[in-house]
């Protein structure tokens, strides 16, 4: 029987090594703020986070970045109040910026087998310095490749044990792709349900793209 | 002419002008800041269909305090509702709207705008630590209008943000429509800015006086 | 007040130029044959007809590629006793083989604003003789670029007045992609619900991607 | 050894002998022929999850012809039924799980398979003007592990499909892992087949004598 549910946020955990690339979930809604904390309890150093905002002040991510575990962000853009950005400003934190929409694109391309995609998004702008450009039906694109993460840390409102998942509302947003882009994608659900009660045309991440799942009520 | 004599538009004012010349139908992307308000001014009889980044589609009225939903917000990260006829959609399904034409219509804030249609909005300098870009890369390049809102000149010192040339790091070049500032209504036709509409009591001359770029009358 | 139901299937398929790319969706299930039916009604000519593959003997494609008002099926088979084989062999129609997750992904590129895209699919195979390859990580890779339609050809389970779409079951497959990739998306639908009826979190295409519909019960 | 003293499995067989070997928790394509019937002879307590390209997760058996549901098939077009646990997704996500690596296995029908793992399946000729390309190339560049089902030899002369090099137009190269015959299962390794298993009764030296491609004891 296929079960992906574990039984507490250590073995939701267990393996990450150091300098893994986390894919981390959330626009403010969507956050797994627990997976978050086991990443810090886990421990693992040298940490590449992708995820959509490098966060403010206080907040899971500011948290986690607090912890100097993490060597670089990608991500879509830091505030300038934000723990993010002092530790850039320090020479702490190596940090990549890429457009939100690019972001998505490029997860999703690791996720689906793409290697490569061109688009207009950021071509005439300086983050395409010294990079590969080409134009394409009279349009300027940037060559973008795939984001691939050795992690996932998803955040769902419902999972069955198959790692079949819904999500609530606007805390869908980098769920589904960072899931499909991870080597290994823990889903913090805040229910947990019986393999058939997500309707087959509801799913909406499908568990061939979870391995884990951590319980965690609200 | 005395400058007592008009009274520019305040911000609420600029939001509302631009909610006048959006038709019934569009799909509509409303950045951050004076845009975000439009919304407010298009009544709900009027089916404007709006388009945040995080997935939703059909952004309805801010929610009492009472009824905020922590798992709905808009890319502000505001609590948002949904109206009835909205839908959910993943981070990457999001960008495929604004990246594949989708929308009928962005409206962002910017710091400067040039008679090219080049739009500058997310740093005032390339190597500025601090970098905003978030998605407005993607939606200047991806829907099919782009309107500015902004002020016409900057606080401090009055510079005029309508311009011959942009002076800080592109968000695109060449894409800019209209221009909608808290003086006038501005579209950016081949042969530069085009005078639409001025507030009540300015004149041609005086708008002129306060902008960089050369206008001609609409 | 938006609506996008048409009374008939002439309105339905009213404008459409000869020479326009049809995306025609289906994997047998799926297939709005109605639409099939008004297309060769409405007599448009020189036709390029998108589709997973060339149909039979009989059925929707059959009947389509009969009236010769095709000139090129662009899909990812074609069987042996089939119009499309025989039509084919008498040069009286043209035939572009597409693997059929290339397919799709250039069918969803096109309706994501991605320009191009690199894949592994069919790099080493003689569908990619004098095409534009590059070695991406270690692994060659074809260039593929984005199929837009004209029109798309949508079926669906229920519709609703701002074109949300559900598909029944595995109805769906080319659906969602063909309704983003299309300029005029054309839908024939089983049930008309009230707006609201779909829940938004469980559209499976979104108004955005709509343009007409009609009501064609079971 | 004589001929007479062993009897090659029949199409069923191969499956059966295929089936032997998929472990609970695979997700797993299975291709059209040999293949499909594959998941007959997977006990249903023993979770293994089926894909097919049409946006199936989770296929279950065949329905009996009073339930048949006609928007539920398979990428044969067959009616199928859903498992509980199964979900739906469209044809772009379901060729997102077959090339984005996340099918654990796929199994393939072929013509010919060469001793470094080029598969042959969809043409005889590269101008053969009937192309049945299909999702084959997709898949086999896609899954995980690609495992072959077919004859050893062809029904006509007898000729050895298992090859030292291919003669057909190549589905991928290099992407065959095993290939499972009427005669034996063949692991393709960096020296050649190796032999992993035969039907009784069939010697080493027999199996060799039928086969193209040189062989060694496994």
């Amino acid at each position: 029987m296929i079960d992906k549910f574990v039984p507490n946020i250590q073995e939701a955990m267990a393996g990450i090594q150091d300098g893994a690339t986390i894919l981390l979930a959330g626009f403010k809604a969507g956050t797994p703020e627990r997976l978050v904390k086991g990443l810090i309890e886990q421990g693992a150093r040298n940490l590449t986070l992708v995820c959509n905002a490098g966060g403010g002040d206080d907040g899971p991510i500011a948290e986690l970045l607090a912890t100097e575990h993490v060597a670089k962000i990608v991500c879509s853009f830091v505030r300038p109040a934000s723990v993010a950005a002092r530790l850039y400003a320090q020479g702490k934190l190596e940090l990549e910026i890429v457009p939100q929409g690019t972001l998505a694109e490029r997860i999703r391309a690791a996720g689906a087998g793409v290697r490569g995609f061109y688009t207009p998004t950021a071509a005439d702008t300086v983050l395409a310095d010294g990079r590969e450009t080409r134009v394409i039906d009279g349009k300027l694109c940037l060559l973008e490749y795939p984001i691939h993460g050795d992690v996932a840390l998803i955040d769902a409102w419902q999972a069955d044990r198959w790692g079949n998942l819904t999500h609530r509302e606007s805390a869908r947003n980098f769920n589904p792709i960072m899931a499909m882009a991870a080597k290994l994608a823990i889903v913090q659900t805040n229910h947990v349900v019986n393999l058939g009660d997500i309707p087959p045309e509801h799913v909406h991440t499908a568990g061939v793209f979870v391995q884990r799942v951590l319980h965690v009520p609200l | 002419m005395a400058d007592t004599e008009f009274k520019p538009l305040d911000r609420l004012g600029i939001a509302r002008r631009i909610a006048q010349d959006i038709p019934e139908g569009w799909f509509v992307n409303l950045g951050i800041g004076i845009p975000t308000t439009v919304s407010d001014f298009v009544p709900a009889e009027r089916e404007v269909i709006f388009h945040a980044e995080n997935g939703v589609i059909g952004i309805g009225p801010a929610p009492a305090e009472a009824d905020i939903n922590p798992w709905l917000v808009n890319a502000g990260v505001q609590p948002i509702t949904l109206r009835t006829g909205g839908a959910y959609v993943h981070h990457a399904d999001s960008f495929a709207i604004a990246r594949g034409g989708h929308l009928d219509l962005c409206v962002l804030g910017a710091f400067e705008v040039a008679e090219n249609g080049d739009i500058a909005n997310w740093a005032r300098s390339p190597s500025e630590p601090v970098k905003q870009v978030g998605g407005a890369m993607d939606l200047a390049v991806g829907a099919k209008r782009l309107w500015v809102a902004m002020e016409h000149n900057t606080k401090g010192s009055g510079e005029s943000r309508i311009r011959r040339t942009c002076s800080y790091p592109l968000t695109a070049k060449g894409v800019v429509l209209r221009v909608y500032t808290d003086l006038a209504v501005l579209d950016v036709t081949p042969d530069g800015f085009a005078v639409r509409d001025m507030i009540p009591g300015l004149t041609f001359e005086a708008l002129q006086a306060r902008t960089d770029a050369p206008l001609r009358r609409g």
